[in-house]
């Protein structure tokens, strides 16, 4: 099984073994298996509802699964499986220590709406690492530069824009220094120039070698930035590769469809 | 002049009495869940003397909390609720002259220490307690060095002397005797009373002089007076033993 | 001996259940006004209602009841006692479910308001089928507490001349001069009672548990 | 009306007073931090302890708070357990107010979207840190006001104890009663105190909500 | 002043006129003035935070502007002006009268949590307009399938996907048959299948002569469905136009230098 696998070897960052999760009787996740090497940006694709964002909130324990394994970095995520083939969830710590080192970004960004800015960046380095605010702070401000948002350290999340806030996200999940990177349409409250920012900030980062995990529903976009990419449909991975792949040689005929509507909207 | 409460008790043709329900003997509920006691049962003779019949009376229950706003206000006519004739008091209610002289009575645990009246005063003594103002000044008077403590009844204290939370309580001689009479194997009365007799009397709204005088006439005449008998026999009833022979209010 | 004591403990519960609910609906209907007052209204109104709230239940219901229901005759007004009591209670009571409705109404994010504005619904409409229901489960579990301490003090009636559950235990006490048995009978008579209450805003809360 | 007799007693009613707060300061640390308790049981992952916080929930509350103290007080010496009559109420008060408390913390808590905890956890916070650091200081402006409102309760019913022989207010002011038949003039005067008393609590809470605003947010 | 314009000629339908706001010390909209006529599908563009949220939101008065004024059929949005030149906020009733009129889908979809999909669609022609249940549910029912969510019709918002929600949010706006309708980011949450169903479904709209104002950051998709694109930068309107104007032949350097980026993301 997955947690086999010698850490010492080049492994894949990330390795989904026949992961299956229900939503009482719904089944969202069925059979996924999936590799991510360190390194790696992979970009998931696929239907609305087609089991993405589930599949991505696995990764992060913060979704249970019932059938199957997650592993990062040679250690499962969230559950143990004993010898005598029992399965047991892990200790908070355990979770807890997991998850410092994945970064996430939502959907619904889900910044702390009692908290400002440049608090929403620094609570959990401070909290959790217990780093000293001082360079904290310097490494947050430096974050919001990036993101174009210093001006805006002071202000409250209910003051700001959908993109200002989409931006507050990102930055928060890069303050804690992850090496891994999960994204959840990060772009989706973003214009053109700043998916192109923020497309560079993935770049940059993925030159550091953070690995990535990146759901997104433009397409143009995870052919540009992703080293994989993973389309999935009604809670299956049907096809993954490269880019090219991907994109230009479909051989599923679902993908195939899925891309012939793609690029009817980008003809415009 | 305003018009007197006799003359609307008379045209109303029916009294409104304040009384307790929580205070055996002298007003509970009995066993077949009639309200009686000795109160009740005096306060039926009050009607029976004021519109001609003992049973043209609704009885106001209300805790000790609420019995004196009770005629204050002019929801009862009159109470007759163990309310002991004190000089504070008077100023603010009308009282009858007395229809009872109780004495006060203090039960202790058999083999305690506490032997007399006079062991009272120790430290050593937690003496329970109701909280009434008679109560509270006879504890600072005779027994200074005991620790007092006081609640709400009489149950209650008694509570407190079974579970050993005093070491003695002191009750008007109506609850302490009835107590022991029924727990008379673990507890005793010491012998004596604590203290001078009090005076309970029927207290009402002042500045209403015909029905005063009309209440205080009455019960001059249960106690001393021509319906003497009717009087000796409800005491006689409730507590056991004859009343104190007729004699003049001035007495003791 | 017993299941007379029972029945005249019953009895007893049945007033304490006629009060409460009486204190209860009052309660529901004015404290809901004072907490929109105070959220919504004109300003020095929504003040005023604040006062009130702190007023009332700074002050003791038992004072309350004695001080209104024995100075009620002198303004002419002679209701009975049970109105009286359900009047004062339910005022008083309102006083703190104002403050339970202020802080589950507060809490219906903004974003819902929004919405049902652009739906082109009016304040009133807005209220009762966007707000009030989602505010509904945050105030329930508050509520509760409310409620239960609402039944638990009608037994202050008693003070005033009213007869109910804790009058009937400890005339059964005083009776035997055992008080303890009567007051932990009383207790269980109050533990059916608040349980069935609890119980109901349990189902009901869980009933909304959608979020 | 006549007061004199009241500022005659007056040292009567203060140290009353002062037991009543002394009573009201204990019951309120104890059912605040109680409360503390039962909410985690209440919304532990383990269904047994939840089971426990929700037995408890409702066998406090669903229990006069005068049974409770006589319980304590006088039921326990007879299993040898003796504490005070202060002891006993407070103890007694701070249990029944911890299920009332546990329940509104619940109430706040749950309230806060989901989503709130999930991004705590996702940066990798303890549960208990999570709770702290994000979800508590936003349940606060949701609770503060029934919390308000528990504690006045919890000041009032400091009157039981005089029922088990506390000296505070409540016994005070009915010996003062019982001695002057003046029922008007020392009611008005108890529920000043009470009401000062309480005036005190919510002006700290004010302080708290001005801090946590209650308000659509 | 724009509300003496005669409503029997055939008038813009919705005129912006010098409209100006601040939130607090911050001015987000500076001098705003465009017209949207009858029939016309108006895109607004522009950077993060550049104001086209809060412009949609003051054309639906769901927030208040200090200068300038908005009319929509001839009828002042929100303020009245005064023949003294003093503004005076109108009442509740008319107030909620024109947004009767007026759809909105919001950037977060704001679906009512404790009413299922249908009532979603449902409550407000039923309770606001006192329309028949009957129709009514036929109408959401034709909706949902339209958006591809009748299977979904018992369903709580919160056991939807971001996708899901956003195009339940979209069927609500329209069972009001608004005669506007402004729409808020709608594609930012779809896949590229769905935001094609969602151009149709807007194509349609505008074929059956729904005016429309969409604040969108997809490029392809304004171009697409628009007659006309305004793009707005830190609180101005600097430019409007056709779209072919606007993504051809930009006259200002602003615009000129977003059309830029937008091309280089495009370009993958
Ligand atoms: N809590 C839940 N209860 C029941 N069903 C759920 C729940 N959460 C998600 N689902 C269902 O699981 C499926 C997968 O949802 P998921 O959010 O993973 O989709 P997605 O691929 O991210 O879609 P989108 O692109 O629209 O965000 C959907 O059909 C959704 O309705
Ligand atoms: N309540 C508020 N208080 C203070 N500033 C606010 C408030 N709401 C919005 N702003 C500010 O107003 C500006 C315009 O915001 P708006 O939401 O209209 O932008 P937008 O163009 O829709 O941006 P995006 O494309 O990111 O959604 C932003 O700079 C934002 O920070
Ligand atoms: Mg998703
Ligand atoms: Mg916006």
């Amino acid at each position: 099984m997955s947690d086999l696998i010698p850490p010492a070897t080049p492994a894949p960052l990330v390795v989904i073994d026949r992961v299956g999760k229900s939503f009482g009787p719904v089944e969202v996740l069925k059979e996924v298996s999936l590799t991510v090497a360190a390194g790696d940006v992979l970009s998931l694709i696929g239907p609305s509802g087609s089991g993405k964002t589930t599949l991505l909130r696995c990764v992060n324990y913060l979704e249970t699964y019932e059938r199957g394994l997650i592993t990062i970095a040679g250690e499962s995520v969230g559950i143990e499986q004993l010898p005598d083939g029992r399965r047991r969830r892990k200790s908070d710590r355990q979770i807890a220590a997991l998850r410092a080192q994945v970064g996430m970004v939502f959907q619904h960004y889900n910044l702390f709406p009692h908290l400002d800015v440049l608090e929403n960046l620094t609570v959990a380095p401070c909290r959790v690492h217990g780093e000293a605010l001082g360079p904290v702070r310097e490494r947050a401000l430096a974050l919001l530069e990036r993101v174009g948002l210093a001006d805006k350290r002071h202000r409250y999340p209910s003051e700001l824009s959908g993109g200002q806030q989409q931006r507050v996200a990102i930055a928060r999940a890069l303050t804690m220094q992850p090496r891994l990177l999960l994204l959840d349409e990060v772009t989706s409250a973003l214009d053109p120039e700043l998916v192109g920012e923020v497309l560079d900030v993935i770049t940059s980062l993925a030159a550091d070698g953070i690995t990535m995990m990146i759901v997104t529903h433009e397409m143009a976009f995870a052919r540009e930035v992703s080293t994989s990419v993973a389309f999935m449909a009604e809670g299956r991975l049907i096809e993954n590769g490269t880019p090219e792949a991907i994109f230009e040689a479909p051989h599923h005929e679902r993908l195939r469809s899925f891309m012939q509507r793609y690029r009817a909207g980008n003809r415009l | 002049a305003q018009e007197s409460r006799l003359d609307t008790i008379v045209k109303r043709d029916k009294v409104i009495v304040a009384v307790s329900s929580t205070a055996r003997p002298n007003g509970f509920i009995d066993e077949n869940g009639r309200h009686t006691g000795f109160e009740v049962e005096f306060a039926r003779l009050m009607a029976k003397a004021l519109v001609g019949d003992p049973d043209k009376i609704e009885l106001m229950t209300t805790t000790v909390d609420g019995r004196f706003p009770a005629v204050l206000s002019g929801k009862a006519d009159f109470g007759i609720s163990t309310a002991t004739i004190y000089p504070d008091r008077a100023v603010r209610l009308a009282f009858t002259r007395p229809y009872i002289d109780s004495s006060t009575l203090v039960v202790v645990p058999k083999g305690s220490q506490i032997k007399t009246l006079a062991d009272l005063d120790n430290e050593n003594v937690v003496l329970g307690s109701t909280n009434s103002a008679a109560m509270v000044d006879r504890a600072k008077k005779y027994a200074p060095k005991a620790k007092a403590i006081f609640f709400d009844t009489d149950s209650a204290a008694a509570l407190a002397l079974k579970s050993g939370r005093s070491t003695a309580w002191q009750a008007d001689s109506a609850a302490a005797n009835f107590f022991v009479g029924h727990n008379g194997d673990e507890f005793v009365v010491l012998d004596g009373s604590l203290g001078t007799i009090n005076n309970n009397a029927i207290f009402m709204k002042p500045g209403d002089f015909p029905l005063w005088l009309a209440l205080d006439t009455i019960v001059r005449e249960y106690v001393n007076g021509s319906r003497y008998g009717e009087y000796a026999a409800l005491y006689k009833t409730w507590f056991g033993k004859e009343p104190p022979p007729q004699r003049p209010f001035n007495q003791n | 001996m017993l299941t007379s004591s029972a029945l005249y403990l019953a009895q007893g519960a049945l007033v304490t259940i006629g009060l409460s609910l009486g204190i209860i609906a009052v309660a529901t209907v004015a404290g809901m006004l004072l907490a929109l007052l105070r959220l919504y209204g004109w300003r020095p109104l929504g003040l005023l209602a604040a006062a009130y709230g702190l007023v009332a239940r700074g002050v003791p219901l038992l004072v309350l009841l004695i001080g209104s229901y024995f100075s009620l005759p002198y303004l002419g007004l002679d209701m009975p006692l049970w109105l009286v009591v359900v009047l004062i209670g339910g005022l008083y009571f309102a006083a703190y479910a104002a403050e339970v409705f202020r802080a589950a109404l507060a809490a219906v994010p903004r974003t819902q308001w929004d919405a049902g504005r652009a739906l082109g619904m009016r304040r009133f409409q807005l209220f009762t089928i966007v707000i009030l229901p989602q505010a509904r489960r945050l105030s329930l579990p508050p509520f509760l507490n409310v409620a239960l301490v609402a039944v638990k003090n009608t037994s202050l009636v008693s003070a005033i001349g009213g007869w109910e559950l804790v009058a009937a235990g400890r005339e059964i006490g005083e009776r035997t001069m055992e008080i303890l048995p009567a007051y932990l009978a009383v207790a269980a008579f109050y533990f059916v009672i608040c349980f069935s209450i609890s119980q109901i805003g349990r189902h009901v809360e869980k009933k909304m548990r959608y979020v | 009306m006549d007061f004199g007799f009241i500022l005659n007693n007056a040292p009567l009613l203060m140290e009353g007073a002062a037991m009543t707060v002394a009573l009201a300061i204990g019951a309120l640390l104890g059912a605040t931090i109680g409360g503390g308790v039962v909410a985690g049981l209440r919304m532990s992952r383990h269904a047994p302890l939840r089971c426990v916080g929700a037995g408890f929930v409702e066998i406090m509350r669903n229990t006069p708070i005068l049974v409770q103290i006589f319980v304590l007080y006088f039921g326990l010496p007879t299993l040898g357990v003796h504490m005070s009559a202060f002891t006993s109420a407070v103890l007694a008060m701070s249990l029944q107010n911890s299920a009332y408390i546990g329940e509104i913390y619940r109430a706040g808590l749950e309230s806060i979207h989901p989503r709130q905890r999930e991004a705590a956890l996702a940066l990798g916070m303890m549960p208990g840190m999570a709770l702290r650091v994000i979800l508590l200081p936003q349940a606060l402006r949701r609770v503060l006001p029934p919390l308000g409102n528990q504690f006045i309760i919890i000041i009032k019913d400091t009157s039981v104890a005089s029922t088990i022989a506390v000296a505070e207010l409540t016994q005070a002011s009915k010996l003062l009663l019982d001695r002057s038949a003046a029922p008007y003039e020392t009611f008005a005067t108890v529920a000043l105190i009470y009401l000062a008393i309480s005036a005190g609590v919510a002006g700290v809470l004010k302080l708290a909500e001005w801090r946590y605003p209650v308000r659509v947010s």
